[in-house]
């Protein structure tokens, strides 16, 4: 049943065109933040103009340098990273950064972050009056920094007093990004939208580690990293899963894990409205349009017609004939 | 000058001793290869699955044209081993020309190629180049290993007129030791003489640290070919951070390397 | 410096023998529970007596019949189950299954679980008084039983009042095997310290899901199963190294994707005193038996003469040489 | 008889038509597995990293003795597409054998083979054993598929002397449409001699519960081979559950398995 061809007639009448709560799409398929720099470096590789969206590496106020090295390392089926969130801060993005992806004509989802209340609102608030931004995208789920982080991400009312404080300063729409490492992914995601986000986002990676037994080490110098590639995509399915039937018609950008077509497609069928790729961008810059192409074409295999008759569309299993037991 | 991704497939296998092979791939298409700088590299990957999910940076060996180059490398990890049984006619997708390469060599100065194990491509790419367009005694080659088997490829670098120091651990061939005591000792030489030299190293990291130090020392400019682990080997990832002394910590192997000015290098 | 060759002269002096708490191991190395059944059908394979110990699947009270089908598939670089616990009860385990296990001369680890605290702690009872039982694992993170079963593994007040329970009734020491879906897997252990655990077991699965975009429907009968494999090692790592920090000397049974000797050893390295092995054990039913040679020559190549020097002997990088920004 | 896990070795991987594939495998030392029953199977796992996991299994086709055996298989998915690619020497490691085959042929009893897809080598062995033991008119084969390429080894039966029904949707040989329809011709002529028969099957689920339906209805044994996710294939994972009528509401197609009473099979 599986490797199929798909069927060109099929897939030619497949429209991709799709939306995010009020958010037109031209497809479903955006670039995931901190997996894409702010698009300059593929810009050589691909026509960025066949994207659905790009979500920009996260921006803090400030610029921020980034964590010792080594940064990263593979796993089985993943990778692990700990890059500290470095990025060009909030005015150089807006400066040098901005203007290009402005010019793409996809939506543009501005990954950011603080490193406190204070900080949260004031990149918000700062990137909230620019032009040109589609989506704020709220990232409360930063392993790799120190200093608090932690609680923005897995604590619902603390997640829903932030989400609130930078809705209050912008508006722009608010996509909050969870983190998978919450206990109760539901209850920040209900928190979070209840407190005026537009979506959410998930998942972010999976706090993780490797070891180099011949140097005892720890093989990312921070000693966790973010999980992330297919090895999390069960787990990112899941949590889409939950979410999507907790709160129908709350808004979705799912990820974890998607290389292929088939991939993306699970994740609309999970109830996801769009997704993001991240991993499967550094192995190769042009993944995300092959993946909308293979996209298009499963769909049109499986007489699937538009984004939105995808999205949740899974079923349950038919129920096993019933068991008697013999008395 | 872009970089592109582009399919291609083995041409050769050729093992050679000490457990090294050259990988000759032909490019599917005309790809911006053949003016690739010593030092820059290519991010290869082969039919690996979902396992192993990022590409391998290795240094363009040669490129003859833009349908063909070479890497020259060794097992390592799960990559390079499977890299290691490719047969011809085997398919690797490959993102190239990436990177910032060596120093070209020019007339008036002696540039000293200080390589150990899988660091000798950028230097033999570069003794290529130097021994075409300056002429041969624009290069030296300082290349150290554990034992004969570790040195390769010192015939190309016969024909081409480059000469060669050599040293071994076991002293099977050249000198005895590491082959920074034949760096130091040619540094001198050079000192005696007012030679105008440059240091361009690539190998092992302790041995980089060495050859920084001993540049350092001696005051001359010196360049190094680092290695740092790579996701995406152009920009995009932020992993392939190296420490620095400049206006900012850290900068990118990939993309501002992965040849440094030994100075910069916060090591 | 990857592939090395193990020294055989090396790898003879070391020393398999360790301990977990005051109970004593031949090889740090368990079959992990629901992975070896009842050791029976290993027993075609391999010579049980190599291993370290055995986890069985975990008992309950009454016979379980399990979950409808399918319960098993493929993801990348693990699978995901969803058994529904099927066991064959406390009486037939008591009577049918545990005198082989006796005879192995190995640690024996009776997993078991209830439904509520009544049938946890009637179940602790019934194999608490049981003759060759070393471990009772308690298994407080059941994502495949549906009824309430959610907090015992992740509310650390419930867990902690459960294994208190359990632990009054019984003088078996009592290993608390933990969830990796809890938020905080440091308050999980520290909760279960405090009430009487000898130890911790962890991790178990991750719920994960994957769907079958051609049928539209979950690959998993009960649409979310357990995520194992090598896929979670990063995951398991985080979690057993986060707890060994947390709390030194707490013995740690440390599983999650260990397929190699290598995997076993960063597992110690992290802090765990002992490893179980699971999933390996389906593709190679003497998987535990190449593992611990391995382990053997891994440690012997390292100079690591007893599992105790291994234990938590992961160091921190060395600082970077001092950055400071030009003025 | 206890199964053993060992390495093996590609014999020989032969194409046949419609996709289908052969492959004969030699084991590393002897096994007991020539006394395998038809139905029995073998777990098999190539050299595929981490990625993936599980073994797959495969019915024996043929195993001559104790170092040799067959299976005949079809790309499904990623584990058979890397099988499909083997060349004679390529390593696996296998499990065997494993699980509980179809009753034995015996003379004054027809038994009706009705295969498709790669449903047919439990069949194919039924028959090679039957026609040797008892005779080649206790087993009858009745065999569907899409079209002719979809049929085959059929040259076996011929040389064993066994009878075939063929059936083909789009008719490109013998009968136009599915085997059960054969089927149930051949079960009203089995009346109307008063002939004995039972019917065994294996293959597409699809057709398993039809062929389940005609047995049941026309009260004759009807035994069919099953196929389950498997993780293990020995009865430690519990993954492979078929429901059943009887005792317990679960049984386990590797252990159990994988051939079942039709009557059992709670469907
Ligand atoms: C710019 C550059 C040029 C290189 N040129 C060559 C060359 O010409 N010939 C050659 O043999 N090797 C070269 N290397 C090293 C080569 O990339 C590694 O040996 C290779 O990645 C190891 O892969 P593996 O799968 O065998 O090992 P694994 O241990 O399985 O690798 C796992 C991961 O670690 C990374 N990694 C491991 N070792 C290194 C390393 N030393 N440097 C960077 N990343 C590493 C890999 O990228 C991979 O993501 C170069 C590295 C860099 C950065
Ligand atoms: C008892 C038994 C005998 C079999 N005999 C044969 C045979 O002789 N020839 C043949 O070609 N195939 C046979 N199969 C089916 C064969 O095992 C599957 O086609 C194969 O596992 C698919 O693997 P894949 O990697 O190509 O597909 P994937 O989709 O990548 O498989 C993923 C996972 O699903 C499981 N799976 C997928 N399809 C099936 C299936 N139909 N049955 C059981 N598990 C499945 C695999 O075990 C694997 O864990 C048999 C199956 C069983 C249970
Ligand atoms: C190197 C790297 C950097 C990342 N940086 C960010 C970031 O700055 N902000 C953020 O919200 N997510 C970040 N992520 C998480 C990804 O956006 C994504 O949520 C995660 O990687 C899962 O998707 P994937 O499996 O497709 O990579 C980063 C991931 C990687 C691998
Ligand atoms: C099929 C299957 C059944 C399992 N059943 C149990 C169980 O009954 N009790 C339990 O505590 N853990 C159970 N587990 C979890 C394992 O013991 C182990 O914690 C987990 O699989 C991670 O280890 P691994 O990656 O080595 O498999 C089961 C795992 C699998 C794959
Ligand atoms: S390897 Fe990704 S930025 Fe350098
Ligand atoms: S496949 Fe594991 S019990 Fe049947």
């Amino acid at each position: 049943m599986n490797m199929h061809e798909s069927t060109d007639a099929n897939s030619r009448a497949v429209e991709l065109n799709c939306s995010f709560g009020h958010l037109p799409l031209k497809t479903p398929l955006l670039a995931a933040s901190g997996c894409f720099a702010y698009a300059e470096p593929f810009a050589q590789f691909v026509d960025l103009r066949l994207l659905g969206g790009i979500s920009t590496k996260g921006i803090s106020p400030l610029p921020r340098h980034g964590n010792p090295l080594p940064r990263i390392c593979e796993t089985a089926s993943g990778m692990l990273n700990s890059i500290g969130l470095e990025n060009v801060g909030v005015d150089a993005f807006l400066r040098d950064k901005l203007p290009l992806l402005r010019e793409l004509g996809v939506s543009v989802w501005v990954n950011f972050f603080g490193t406190d209340f204070e900080t949260y609102i004031e990149c918000a608030r700062a990137l909230g009056g620019a032009d040109g931004i589609d989506v704020l995208e709220m990232n409360i789920s930063c392993p790799n920094i120190k200093k608090g982080g932690i609680e923005f991400g897995t604590v619902p009312e603390v997640a829903h007093r932030l989400t609130r404080a930078c809705v209050d300063v912008t508006d722009t729409p608010i996509v909050v990004k969870l983190s998978p490492n919450a206990g109760d992914i539901v209850g920040m995601a209900a928190a979070v939208k209840e407190a005026g986000a537009c979506g959410v986002s998930l998942i972010n990676t999976i706090t993780g580690m490797a070891i180099d037994v011949r140097r005892r080490r720890p093989r990312i110098a921070t000693t966790y990293g973010g999980l992330s590639g297919p090895a999390i995509k069960p787990i990112g399915l899941r949590m889409v899963h939950q979410v999507a039937r907790a709160l129908p018609g709350f808004p979705i950008c799912g990820m974890g894990g998607i290389l292929s077509g088939e991939d993306a497609l699970e994740y609309l069928m999970a109830g996801a409205h769009c997704v993001q790729v991240g991993t499967a961008c550094f192995a190769e810059p042009g993944a995300i349009v092959r993946i909308t192409e293979e996209l298009r074409g499963l769909m049109g295999e499986l007489n699937i017609a538009t984004v939105a008759d995808a999205i949740g569309c899974l079923e349950a299993l038919p129920p096993e004939v019933e068991y008697r037991a013999p008395r | 000058m872009p970089a592109a991704q582009f399919d291609v497939r083995v041409v050769e296998n050729r093992a050679l001793t000490g457990g090294y092979f050259v990988l000759e791939f032909e490019a599917a298409r005309p790809v911006p290869i053949a003016a690739a700088r010593p030092g820059q590299f290519v991010m290869l990957r082969g039919d690996w699955g979902r396992e192993l999910l990022n590409p391998r940076a290795f240094s363009i060996l040669h490129a003859p044209d833009d349908r063909h180059f070479s890497i020259l490398a060794k097992v390592y990890g799960r990559g390079t081993a499977r890299m290691a049984a490719l047969a011809p006619g085997d398919p690797m997708t490959a993102t190239a020309p990436l990177g910032v390469g060596f120093p070209a060599a020019r007339a008036g100065v002696t540039q000293l190629l200080v390589a150990g194990g899988v660091g000798l491509p950028p230097l033999h790419l570069q003794a290529r180049v130097a021994a075409r367009e300056v002429g041969p005694r624009s290069v030296e080659l300082l290349y150290g290993g554990r034992n004969r088997d570790d040195l390769v490829l010192l015939e190309d670098f016969a024909r081409w007129g480059v000469q060669t120091h050599l040293a071994t651990e076991d002293g099977s061939v050249g000198a005895r030791g590491y082959v920074t005591v034949a760096l130091r000792e040619r540094i001198e030489l050079a000192r005696a003489r007012g030679e105008v030299i440059e240091l361009l190293s690539c190998g092992p990291t302790p041995m980089l640290r060495a050859v920084r130090e001993i540049g350092l020392a001696a005051a001359r400019p010196t360049y190094l070919c680092l290695e740092e682990n790579m996701a995406c080997g152009f920009g995009a990832c932020l992993g392939c951070a190296v420490p620095v002394h400049g206006p900012k910590p850290y900068r990118y192997c990939c993309s501002d390397g992965p040849v440094f000015d030994a100075r910069e290098v916060r090591w």
